[in-house]
């Protein structure tokens, strides 16, 4: 992980770490943290606990989303302090915000991994948001049936997606919530892939419908096991709401934030140590029992 | 059966928008007190449900009260789990979803919802999550259902910010203009809080329908930003079942972590 | 399968078979000509020899299409002689021809599927084909990046898509070729889905990201194993290449299709007596060895 | 090894084209002919070559020559299976193709191609297939070989229809059109047929490379419906090796059904 985001993470670089509650590469935020990237304008639909700690480190200086909040629990503090003028920071600058819904965000990055100039939807209409965001427009239908709103395409410099297994090449595998991975990693003009499980090609060959990107656009494929927590990973680990809880007392703090952010970032070289501090116990009581898939049949043609 | 403690304000809340979804077939589910709300129909007066999470989920069947909108228990056993382009472009926008259930800091008398700031935009009073799927669910779900605590501070004359178009200034310019460009839904349809239910009526304005037992009409007019329509007699919301509040308590949310 | 089509199709209709290649529902086009549908519009990518036969039955007044042939072996005949002025019989008129390309068939449904009033793509540039289809037009884009080309949407009174499996309230699940049949499905106001195996809802449920069609949007599912020869069905049998060689020589003559249609479309009574016809040992050849998926975990969370 | 029958023109044009694919990464196959040069090509000149199928399917790893473009066994052993709208959205238009294979039933001096009449449209003489993803492939693959025998009526001065832009009426206005309208390719760069090996020039017009082995200037010039333009001394075309024929004539095309 390390190399990954010195090779493919720089400053002022636009970054979407994406997965909707679930495979958020927690990882790969800590790394971008413990190298000090700055001036980061940070893409994700859910900004989540893990921009919450990227801003709060000070890596980034603008923020494009569609919910800002602690799913399930409430604010995200840290970012909130960047918000709100009352409670800026001496010093601190108002972070850049460029808005959307959610399924502009979408339409955003497919939109990116289409090549297209924009994506229209039914959205926005009698709405504030096109009034705070100008890149919300409306395009006229070559059909004669009026207007549809529209947003522009999004190209990250870099996507950083988790996943469940890829192969050495980088051929990413994933079930559950896709969110908007896949959208996200094509649009993207390099991609970090993080997984639990490095598996054989043939792993993959076996059941090419659950293959979501080729190993084609990804520059770097990471072997991370619990690289996602404290989200989750379906099948392999729950999401840990208790941290999620916890996480909203500590960041109301500006000290604590700090005293966390050193704790389990900076005075940790790696994620593996993050894993040891928790301790194998801690993760296997994460564990779900298993729920599995059944078999399908491809057929050997030849 | 054991004694039952009588039923608190947000359990009166959750039970009246369960009942409100009585015969609905699917339902785009929010989070906290919506997800309680939804997931008690399906076990009362609504067992065909089909639950859908914005996170890309279809017929959803969980095992426990999924704790936020992407927990994994949505998917296990669902019987679509998709992208969130299919599940807002082919679900959403594509005119699946019967009932759309949202919240809000903010409500006005047309049902109209913000979700974004309070205060200036440039420089809010308060930061808040922002629309997330509400704007479009507002516009293309057939029926919208609002579930919210009520104050003055939330129950407002003049939104801060309209993240979420309800029936904009009144029902006539609302339809023509929904009709007109096209939008999917007919707009707010029913709001649920800890004090009464109410629905809206020819003009598309908020109109009381029944106060919570335990409530009292002065307490729903003190807690309202504007003069709110009333009909000669209000009635009584129906009580809460034995049965519905041990859903709530044994099964939904036994930690009472939301209700 | 005959209660389907007689409540579901009726004349005049658009009627979208999709399937590229892989599972086209011959049993169900069969069953058209066999209750003798008239003046069907016959959307489709690739019309193949189902709408081959289907035309020479009689049932279309017109093709909605971006490819028109016998794949890997050469021309629709029966098409070509009502397309052909100098191949026209006496009393035929020409089918009307509404033509686009793959890109440009698959936004069709894509837009009828989103509700959207045009679908953007990167293709027509400087081809003839905008000028003999005054529906493929141009769309500014709002962003100051000019104009690109645009589709209108394709919504078919009726889609019917064929699959592995099905559970009885038709949640739909497919491997193999995907084509457009999800796009097609819903795009249309009624769909008809056909699968080889009805399944419980179990095993519908034990792997979610499998599932293409809901059981929501399927207004009929019929039960019809090799419901799809001569194409064939992924894991299941292979394609009756023999048959669409077969097909060329027939479809060259009039009489010879006439024949074929009477021996095997109207002397069958349904799809069940097609199979028995030909009999087990013929799809016994036609099935490849297993090429397993394997499995994975979605975890059992309570 | 046993005596190999000498190369036929069908072999020698499929050697050809296999060969031009040296080095390429990324190859967007056709059916028949362009489908057995690419397999040729992955077994020999580029084994890295990841072959992409407009019927859904990225990195293909056919056990058998598939006899249709959407042959299950381009699934089976497959890197990725996707839908069409994936494969032409993300793929194809998102700019991954390095090559695309095409050919037609008529081709002018600029590679503009015609699949779709011959004669006129609204009567036409021959109704061919049509576009199907050939529009899209010669303008978004980032350069497009074509394969297809030549003869009078294939190689024309005018089309009887374009349903592929080559490069249009000349090299200068095709580039700054593909740039202004943000095409993601450059257009043709190789025609390989039966007789012979074409490239463009500066202009963008067709230009001589190499004659196959048994072919002549004659014969390549008559068979022309232009002046084609031809180098002062033109090159022979390389023979096939003994085991490029014996991979199309024992694995690739065993029935010889397409060479």
């Amino acid at each position: 992980m390390r190399d990954a985001i010195a090779a493919h993470v720089h400053d002022g670089d636009t970054v979407a770490i994406e997965g909707f509650t679930h495979c958020i590469s927690f990882a790969a935020g800590h790394e971008i943290i413990r190298q000090k990237r700055r001036d980061l304008t940070l893409a994700r639909m859910t900004p989540d606990l893990v921009y919450d700690q990227m801003v709060a480190a000070g890596c980034a200086k603008k923020l494009i989303f569609s919910w800002l909040g602690n799913p399930g629990v409430g604010s995200l503090h840290a970012i909130r302090r960047r918000t709100e003028p009352a409670a800026l920071a001496a010093g601190e600058t108002l972070l850049e915000m460029e808005e959307y819904s959610h399924h502009g965000m979408v339409g955003r990055y497919v939109a990116g991994a289409h090549r297209l100039p924009f994506y229209p939807l039914r959205s926005y209409s009698e709405s504030d948001l096109p009034k705070v965001n100008p890149l919300i427009r409306q395009v006229e239908s070559p059909y004669g049936d009026g207007k549809i709103w529209a947003v522009p395409p999004l190209n990250p410099d870099v996507a950083i997606i988790h996943a469940q297994r890829a192969d050495e090449e980088g051929n990413v595998q994933m079930w559950g919530l896709l969110g908007c991975q896949k959208e996200a990693a094509f649009a993207a003009k390099r991609v970090i892939a993080v997984v639990e499980e490095i598996v054989p090609t043939s792993v993959i060959r076996a059941d090419p419908n659950r293959t979501i990107v080729p190993g084609l656009i990804v520059n770097a494929v990471v072997h991370e096991p619990f690289g996602a927590h404290p989200s989750y990973v379906q099948g392999d680990y729950d999401r840990d709401n208790a941290f999620y809880r916890e996480w909203d007392t500590i960041s109301r703090d500006p000290a604590a934030t700090e005293a966390w952010l050193k704790e389990w970032v900076y005075d940790l070289r790696d994620r593996a140590a993050y894993v040891a501090k928790f301790g194998a116990a801690y993760f296997k009581g994460l564990t779900p029992p298993s729920a599995p898939s059944g078999v399908v049949d491809y057929g050997d043609y030849r | 059966m054991s004694e039952q403690k009588p039923a608190s304000r947000n359990e009166l809340m959750v039970v009246a928008a369960a009942r409100a979804l009585e015969g609905k077939r699917v339902c785009f589910v929010g989070v906290g007190l919506p997800n309680i709300a939804v997931n008690l129909a399906k076990r009362t007066v609504a067992p065909q449900m089909e639950l859908v999470y914005e996170a890309g989920v279809f017929g959803a069947n969980p095992a426990r009260l999924p704790l936020s909108i992407g927990d994994p228990t949505i998917v296990t056993g669902s019987t679509a789990t998709v992208s969130m382009h299919d599940l807002f472009g082919l679900y959403l926008q594509g005119g699946r979803i019967d009932v759309g259930f949202l919240g809000g800091a903010q409500i006005d008398k047309y049902g109209n919802l913000n979700t974004t700031v309070i205060g200036d935009y440039a420089a809010p009073k308060t930061r808040l999550p922002g629309s997330g799927g509400a704007c479009e669910i507002a516009i293309n779900a057939k029926e919208i259902m609002v579930i919210m605590r009520q104050s003055t501070r939330s129950f407002v004359s003049t939104l801060d910010f309209r993240t979420s178009p309800g029936h904009l200034g009144g029902a006539a310019a609302s339809a023509t203009l929904r009709r007109e460009q096209g939008w999917g839904g007919s707009g707010p349809s029913v709001v649920v809080t800890d004090l009464a239910v109410y629905g809206f009526n020819s003009d598309g304005e908020m109109e009381l329908r029944s106060i919570h037992p335990g409530a009292t009409l002065d307490e729903v007019k003190s807690t309202i930003g504007w003069e709110i329509r009333t009909p000669a007699n209000v009635p009584e919301t129906p009580s809460p079942t034995a049965e519905e509040l041990r859903l709530i308590r044994e099964e939904l949310d036994p930690t009472g972590a939301y209700v």
